[in-house]
């Protein structure tokens, strides 16, 4: 969870994954879109301006086993470069946006060497024309697991053909946040186990338990 | 110079601090009690049980709104069975006070969690929460009458000897002639206030934004409503006040405490920053010693008996 | 492309848009007619006329609160006489629609105030607020008793053919039995929220900080409560809803439109920026290009039939 | 009115003197105390930021006579020294503080070479020992119009003194605002008129007028 700085009043903390960490330095960074006040507040910070953390809090995606497939989202890169950056093993990461616009970090950026990116965007801007659930039915069927993040429709879909080809999933929830560690109950994701905490018993949940509700 | 003494008496539970965890916001404690240090907690009042779980309410639960925000949590809990097994034991000795909140769909489910509660070690008291929708009466809440509010406290009362809160809702005209009936009842003190009853929505879709349409709503938002409530609910009753709405810092203590709490809770501040029950109370000693005040009794209640001398 | 068509009609007065200045905040219009651009607004609300002068309440009046302010004007005001003589003149012709709020000690004052405004030329329509404390009845305020609330608009209605709203005050169990007992009496129109009662206190004195202890409570803090009630007043009647509290952007302004308001009002969000109306009117505008809506119609009360289809 | 910058939340408009203001550059400068949140975040905007002002709002000092008398205290010297400003003639300033912290522009600051200074301050720490009301019967004889602005209990002080002494005094008061030009109704003061619009009647006020509460 990261505080907002007083000064803009009171307002909620946001909740962000862990895009990158330097166990050394002691850093991590976040990568992060503006959606609404609390990001475009942040993002217009002057640079070195401290900031609260409260983290990491929750449970990620299990360890990465090889031939496991990523997919991502938009903003939902960033758990799932950090997943990446986790082994030398050689993976894919299927990569998906709007537009180029929204493919917010190039594969380059990522310094990721061993990393495949298949990038696709619905107006074919970058990449391959459409949506990333338009390239998972080539690539599935050689992957032992997947692991995604993005948009809720995006990982509907992903889990419909993830389930369908047999191949296990992880994907990583999303819900408006208050505590940010498991006291307040405000964070309910609907699973086949009844009412679960995204912050604490998530965000990464097996695909097969999430009940989608649209 | 002066020692200020924090410690207050509230309904007969020796409280070490006046700041406690609000129900609800904290859950069962022991999330908290892991990350954060929360020794400057008088209580914790743990959210609310019923007799049997409960499974709580559709996400989406959570908005924010300007200064505040809305919960829809739907008191989803455990229920009493398992909150006695497995939340209790862990509060216990980690906690300072535990008060526990109960809630129910009709008068004997309240009836029975204040029975079960009644002898369980490490509870100090009970807070019964009246804002709960009475499924018998078609869904208006109990706290918004004063009959029924009177029935609802007179039922736990006979099942307990344990210091006994009841828990006011906002969403009432006039909250005085509740407040009466739940000290007629037996009430050995007064918590207000909870949430209020709001919504947002979704201009996108058109709908509303939260799953139940409606939630509560809390956060500093609130706290001149909620400030004035508990200087209504002082005048009109006797037992102590444990007040709460909107608390940040302790300027806002002080403020419920001036206009006649004994204690105060903080709820959605601690989502702003969970260190504030400490700097709430250090606040709280800055000012007793900057103006020479030995206990918070000095001050409960003083505006409403003119203030300071010459302030 | 689409051409937004912003005209409503509000109980017969028809609206070129659908803000209005709500009323108090503006006064009587000509202060903020001289000094900022008024044209977006469909109607001034002006501030509550009583039958004889009101002196008001002594300072100080206002407060700033989290996202909101208390103000304790106690509706100081000139008089009929007066207002008619020297107030009405300066608007006429400066100002789109005019609308007289009015507001009595007891319900012969506010019938005295109907029957004096009825033929008077320029005023399009009348808003009895409601929340004034009923003297003959120990100060309670008219509208949170349905039965009083009935009284005074039969009352009103019986002076004047001039469109009706009836405003009424956020502080009671059940907006729902009140907006009823004014439609039932004859009302054209509902208006609401009013302010929400509170009060804040000067921790250096220990006295509350405004001159009359209590204050109306207004701004983005009191919003969510606000929508909720017009959500609920639209499910209780069958007349249009002037809705208002806490309004300070088109979004804000949509939110109430889809709980099933005709038309919206702005208050406290002019003291943040005088500017509002007409940043209201083109954020309306843009929003219906982009959703490809012709009037506000189509989308009046759309969340309470399920939302856009796939939203 | 100065209006706060969105970013920080709702806040309503400050009022402000105008402390010196320049015809030709159309510039104009306020002098402020940090008191709470809203002056403490003007504080700490960036030089160049913007800030919406309206105004010039309501009804100042009426023009100064020879022979006048100014009186100010803490930052109520901005009115004042803006008034100073706006004639050549030899004039007096008192000028109190509680200490000489609060004293918060020097003579030389100022530049009105025509003016002159008593300085006074509660702890002694600048100028005269003591309040402007210990000052002030050593100069009202001699005066003919008083002008005066600061905390209101000096303002009451310097009324009694300037009606016994019999010389016109005016003040400018303060009050909490909301709209500052006349409609809310929020700023009112008690006067021998009745209650009075601060923001549009005053902020100055004959101060035979007014009625001090306390
Ligand atoms: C576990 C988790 C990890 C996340 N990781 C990232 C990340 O790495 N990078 C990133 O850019 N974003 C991430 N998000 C989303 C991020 O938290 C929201 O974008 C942010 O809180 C929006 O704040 P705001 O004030 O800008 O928007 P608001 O004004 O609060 O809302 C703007 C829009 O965002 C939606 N929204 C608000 N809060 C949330 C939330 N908590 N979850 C989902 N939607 C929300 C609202 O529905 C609204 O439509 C993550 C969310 C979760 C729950
Ligand atoms: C006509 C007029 C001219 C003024 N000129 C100046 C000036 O030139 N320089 C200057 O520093 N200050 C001036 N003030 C006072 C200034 O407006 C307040 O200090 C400021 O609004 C406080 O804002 P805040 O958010 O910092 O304080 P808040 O947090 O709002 O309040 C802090 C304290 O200031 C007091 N206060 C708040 N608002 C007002 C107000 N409008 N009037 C009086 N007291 C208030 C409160 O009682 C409180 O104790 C003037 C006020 C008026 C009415
Ligand atoms: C997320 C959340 C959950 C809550 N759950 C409960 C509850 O279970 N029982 C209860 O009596 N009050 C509950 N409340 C109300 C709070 O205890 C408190 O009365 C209210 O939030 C006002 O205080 P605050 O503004 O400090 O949050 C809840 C509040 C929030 C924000
Ligand atoms: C300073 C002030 C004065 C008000 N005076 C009146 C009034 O005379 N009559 C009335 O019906 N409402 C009055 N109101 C209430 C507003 O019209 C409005 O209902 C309320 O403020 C909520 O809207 P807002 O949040 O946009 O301000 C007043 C509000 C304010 C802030
Ligand atoms: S945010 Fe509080 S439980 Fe998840
Ligand atoms: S501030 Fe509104 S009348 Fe003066």
């Amino acid at each position: 969870m990261t505080y907002m700085p007083p000064e803009y009043g009171h307002l909620l903390p946001r909740p962000f994954s862990i895009f990158s960490a330097d166990r050394e330095k002691g850093e991590v960074s976040i990568l992060f879109e503006v959606r609404g006040r609390g990001t475009a507040l942040l993002a217009g910070m002057r640079q070195g301006a401290p900031v609260k953390l409260l983290g990491p809090l929750g449970a990620g995606f299990p360890a990465l086993q090889p031939d496991s497939l990523l997919v991502a989202g938009g903003v939902g890169l960033a758990p799932l470069a950090f997943l990446a950056a986790s082994t030398e093993q050689r993976r894919t990461l299927v990569y998906g946006a709007r537009t180029a616009k929204q493919l917010v970090c190039s594969p380059a950026e990522l310094g990721l060497p061993n990393l495949t990116v298949v990038e696709a965007t619905e107006d074919g801007s970058r990449g391959k024309r459409g949506t990333v659930t338009d390239i998972l039915p080539g690539l599935l069927p050689g992957s032992r697991a997947l692991f995604a993040c993005g948009p809720q429709r995006m990982l509907a879909a992903v889990k419909g053909q993830a389930l369908q080809a047999g191949v296990p999933a992880w994907i990583s929830l999303e819900e408006r946040m208050a505590c940010g560690i498991g006291a307040c109950l405000g964070c309910a994701v609907q699973t086949s186990g009844g009412y679960r905490r995204i912050c604490r018993d998530g965000p990464v949940f097996p695909a097969g338990e999430v009940l989608f509700n649209d | 110079m002066i020692k200020p003494d924090l410690r207050v008496n509230l309904c007969g539970i020796g409280l070490e601090s006046p700041v406690l965890a609000a129900s609800g916001p904290f859950g069962y404690g022991h999330e908290y009690l892991e990350r954060v240090d929360c020794s400057a907690l008088g209580a914790i009042v743990v959210k609310g049980i019923s007799a049997q779980p409960w499974a709580g309410n559709p996400p989406p639960r959570l908005a924010e709104t300007a200064s505040g925000m809305l919960n829809s949590i739907g008191l989803q809990n455990p229920g009493l069975e398992r909150f006695l097994a497995e939340d209790l034991p862990l509060l216990k000795g980690a906690a300072p006070r535990i008060i526990v909140n109960i809630v129910g769909c009709d008068i004997d489910e309240y009836a029975d969690v204040a029975a079960g509660l009644d002898g369980a070690e490490g509870v100090d008291g009970l807070e019964i929460n009246i804002s709960c929708p009475n499924l018998k009466a078609g869904g208006v809440a109990f706290g918004t009458d004063p009959a029924v509010t009177y029935r609802v406290v007179s039922a736990v009362r006979r099942q307990t000897a344990l210091p006994l809160l009841v828990k006011l809702s906002p969403n009432v005209t006039d909250i005085k002639v509740i407040a009466r009936a739940a000290e007629e009842a037996g009430a050995d003190g007064i918590s207000l206030i909870n949430t209020l009853s709001g919504m947002l929505i979704d201009t996108e879709t058109g709908r509303p934004l939260l799953g139940n349409t409606f939630g509560g709503l809390s956060g500093p938002a609130v706290l001149p409503a909620a400030l004035r409530m508990a200087w209504q609910a002082a005048e009109a009753v006797d037992i102590p006040l444990l007040a709460m709405g909107g608390i940040t810092s302790a300027e806002d203590a002080l403020q419920f405490i001036m206009a006649g709490a004994r204690a105060v809770a903080v709820g959605t501040g601690l989502f702003y920053d969970p260190e504030l029950p400490g700097k709430i109370v250090r606040g709280l000693a800055g000012y007793m010693e900057e103006h020479n005040i030995n206990t918070l009794g000095q001050i409960e209640g003083i505006a409403r008996r003119g203030g300071y001398a010459n302030g």
